[in-house]
């Protein structure tokens, strides 16, 4: 793709995933999720999303209350300390109304690292002895998924050999993480495509390559050279990157390094509300639909924008109250 | 000026007790794994007072880290506070499973005589009572540190016979795919370290017995007795090798954990005063 | 390690260096190779070394010149421009005074990455259909040397199987490179360990990561708390490093992104020299033997060392003659 | 003013020559792998004239790079000139082996009819007439890229009926134990992506028919001739789909080689004035 052509809406980003679109993110629990883009998914009604995420957070909290996935495949979703688990997974598991698997962190990290890297399947042995790895709980395959049809779902959850090197014994193989699409929330991104992410970069670049189409929603959208003064700072390269978005507040109410920390109340509201079904209606009728981002950000307001800005010295705010005190 | 002399009962919470039990399991210079909440002041406090040079990893990526603000969980910027490396999550996974990792804090719902840890679902897997968050790094953790300490609420119906889904593996693990019981040396050959090292409830700490597995209680908290939570513990717990009350904080430590590191109360609010 | 004792001499690093170790470096060809510990190691007559590298370079010249080494397993040494081969190596295979097993460039860089994460193998399709993969050509066997007796030589070369999870065919399965000690030349490292690598990292995270003892020679030792202002800019976390030396110019004749340029002279006429073992032992007296690094530098002389130094603004050098202009 | 008409034999190098028609395979917006030396030079200028988009990689860890000053080495500190990111050998394989790279250029001391290609020892293996570097990465970019083009001087001892060592594969490959030789497409199953595309020698641009996998000769550089090319091949080279001679750089292409990337002399010296 030439330059300078990459650049797109946040409505045109979301027409992008269709339905059934195995899909992964950027980020970390509450941190640097691509909220807005989702928020566009719900209100376009996208249906039957395969997640496939190293690990969730609110942002996936959103698209499975609203009904708009089919299959979530990762190790852990929750809120951290503001909601302790993910109340809309959690219904949608008891009532049978969603397919779910479960490995490890580490096993999630390592199948993105495998799929970034070109590798069908990657050996670890993590998590031995686990109800992971119990044949039972292979739940693609239970759900006949596991079929080959889908090029990117592997024929088993995991394969096991012994190291024919070493002797370092029982090895899991696990297959690689292959998805159609990322959508990655950073700070900065060139018009390009350069990503320069700030802080952790949790499992971003891994992600990104693993996805045969990576969008980028940023806060801010710069100048190519101002990026490339300093490759070492960058996280993705250019080629990497097919669409950008700029998009301010673009993983409210997830937090952003060096932009704004956490909304810690707008999250524990969702979690608290959202544990039921109508609970969870209510609030994307209050919060998602008969709105755009811009409408968003402005019924936030500014004074809790402006509360949660980060400092430029520390990169996280000092005005957010996080505690009792 | 340091005051290393114990606080008396009231002048400390519960959360405050646990926390120091868990900061005195960490020996200087070692590297340990943590996650957010209570293990994360507790090993921030271990910082600051016994263990100075602790090289303290959080999952998400940043690696030795000194942050002097308490993070809101291993994701926020506030982990890389005078850290050595910010980096991402398969480098820190990278790092455990070569072995660098001395010990790692956990939690868990359940758990059984062994060690097992469960944090995925209550009830049958496949039709649960309650969906919980799934594993996270627990597993992990828990599969490549030489010791684990894991953080619970102590209720009968945690301290179970057996955990609803084996979600982080004890001292003895399913061997797939008949699912029999073996010891985790069995299973986890040269990758082999260790496992489960304590757990710290609410009524007291427990430990293991490395060549059976089996979990016996070493010290009560104060106002509990063994047999009290004996009787909380669904499988048969070994008192018999209890040493006596848990020690409870200083003075010093509790300045730490209210004043320095947790004084906007996120995670562990102030004593009441009476 | 407790702070601050991680500091030792050039020379005492060099007897951490036993007889028989499986070492690798820093570095990249011609680039950051760690050659004044390298010099003290020829000094100290180091024996029946067994270098496992991702790519080698003049460094390894000088060690395999001067008979330190009984095993070299790689895929590449030259000088790029300033010497078309290794001509010590080429005549030891000759003469069969050393034992070589080749493997590809991507293929050692991923048995490093393996050896860095703990993974005992690691799966690829590079280099299928060469005779890297020849059954005959599997050099350490035909040594008798994969028989489980050193726990950090693999029982095989290689070993194949079938993608089972997504069709992806036929796969090399490679032994992680497990080495005994790294030696790492860098621009700046830490009191406490961290270090900063400036440009391009190469493959020293993981070559740090597989040994069990990692050395890194500095053109400076800095003060923990600089480098841990920007932890995004560090390349090797504190703890896994545990010995430290501060040595300016440590990488000479090779270059040092920053701070000198490749010393193309010296190099051109180690390999035009050196082609016969008279002309390495001539080089020998002349440059490594009756000196130290100190001796070394100032042999150098000033004139050399300015010419060869980086511009701070484009961390390279504008004075030095690169080529007939 | 560019001047696009060619410019008169003794007013360029054989180099020259090779440098141009190397840049010539460059499409724009292509992802290139090169090498140090003439496939650099060669990148560069496609960058500057046909191919602005072309993103650059080199293997040990620059991404997306504009150099202003050409680098000695795909190590040097000159490679990060203008480059979207800067790191390590483990991520540019990666990248290649995940599908990333259209092109790539490499050399050789040997190639076959098949476009196999050795870099590592002439004669035995196992006790050479002389030993080569190895092969650096020219397997991997040759496994990995969907066009792979050599760049050769030309003898008949180089262009060989059998390699003594297949360092790089090309389209007829050997498959292990039994080493016979099969079509590459067959061995690399869904990582197929293509192959050897050109080899741009010092006599003529050969490329591959990709069903039989044979080499044939597609132009002549300017007073060469057909025969005389088959004459300095060990196999029976197809010249029956020859298309003349091959193109001569134009002054725009000599300027730029000349007077802006080399115009230290590192590795094409100016034509010699008559």
């Amino acid at each position: 793709m030439s330059s300078q052509s990459k650049r797109i809406t946040l409505s045109e980003a979301a027409e992008i995933i269709k339905d059934g679109t195995m899909l992964t993110f950027s980020g970390f629990t509450i941190w640097r999720r691509p909220c807005a883009l989702i928020f566009e998914l719900i209100r376009q009604k996208r249906r039957d999303l395969h997640l496939v995420e190293v690990n969730s957070g609110p942002h996936s909290e959103f698209l499975i209350g609203a009904g708009c996935v089919k299959i979530w495949e990762s190790c852990w979703i929750g809120h951290e300390l503001y909601g302790k688990y993910g109340a809309n997974l959690s219904r949608k598991v008891k009532n049978k109304e969603i397919i779910f698997e479960d490995y490890s962190h580490a096993e999630m990290g390592f199948r993105f690292l495998a799929a970034s890297a070109g590798m069908p399947f990657i050996a670890t042995q993590t998590s031995l002895g686990t109800d992971i790895h119990n044949p039972e709980y292979d739940m693609l395959r239970r759900a006949g998924l596991r079929n080959g049809k889908n090029p990117k779902i592997a024929r088993k959850k995991y394969e096991t050999m012994q190291d024919p090197f070493y002797g370092d014994g029982l090895q899991i193989l696990l297959p690689a993480a292959k998805v159609d699409v990322a959508v990655l929330s950073v700070q900065q991104v060139g018009e390009e495509g350069t990503v320069r992410i700030g802080g952790q970069f949790f499992t971003d670049p891994e992600v990104c390559r693993a996805a045969d189409t990576t969008i980028v929603v940023a806060e801010e959208i710069v100048p190519e050279e101002c990026l490339r003064t300093e490759p070492r700072l960058n996280t993705i390269p250019s080629f990497q990157v097919d669409y950008i978005v700029e998009c301010p507040y673009g993983a409210h109410p997830t937090g952003m390094f060096g932009y704004y920390d956490v909304d810690g109340d707008f999250i524990r509201n969702f979690y608290m509300q959202t544990r039921t079904q109508e609970g969870f209606d209510e609030f994307a009728r209050e919060w998602i639909f008969g709105m755009d981002h811009t409408a968003y950000i402005n019924k936030l307001g500014v004074d809790r924008l402006v509360n949660l800005q980060a400092s430029r010295a520390l990169n996280f705010s000092t005005r957010v109250k996080r505690g009792q005190k | 000026m340091e005051r290393h002399d114990f606080a008396k009962p009231g002048e400390y919470t519960l959360a405050d007790l646990m926390t120091v039990a868990a900061s005195r399991e960490v020996n200087d210079n070692e590297v340990v794994f943590a996650g957010t909440g209570m293990p994360m002041i507790a090993i921030m406090l271990a910082q600051r007072t016994h263990a100075p040079n602790l090289k303290l990893i959080f999952e998400a990526g940043t690696f030795d880290g000194r942050p002097n603000v308490i993070p809101t969980s291993v994701g926020d910027p506030r982990c890389e506070g005078g850290a050595s490396r910010a980096s991402g999550l398969c480098e820190a996974f990278s790092i455990a499973q070569r072995g660098y990792v001395d010990l790692g804090f956990l939690g868990g719902a359940e758990v059984d005589e062994y060690g097992n840890v469960n944090t995925t679902a209550i009830g049958n897997y496949l039709d649960p009572n309650l969906r919980l968050t799934g594993s996270g790094g627990n597993p992990d953790i828990n599969s490549f540190a030489r010791r684990t300490v894991f953080i619970m609420v102590h209720e009968a119906r945690r301290f179970t016979r057996n955990v609803s889904y084996i979600t982080s593996p004890g001292w003895r693990v399913k061997k797939w795919p008949s699912g029999e019981f073996v010891h985790r040396r069995e299973l986890y050959g040269s990758a082999f370290r260790g496992g489960p090292s304590a757990v710290i409830s609410t009524a007291g700490v427990f430990r293991f017995d490395e060549d059976t597995g089996r979990m016996y209680l070493d010290t009560y908290h104060p106002g509990k007795t063994p047999e009290e939570i004996k009787g909380l513990c669904q499988f048969d717990l070994d008192i018999s090798r209890v040493k006596g009350e848990t020690a409870p904080p200083n003075y010093d430590e509790l300045h730490i954990i209210h004043e320095v590191l947790d004084k906007e109360e996120i995670f562990l609010p102030k004593p009441k005063k009476s």
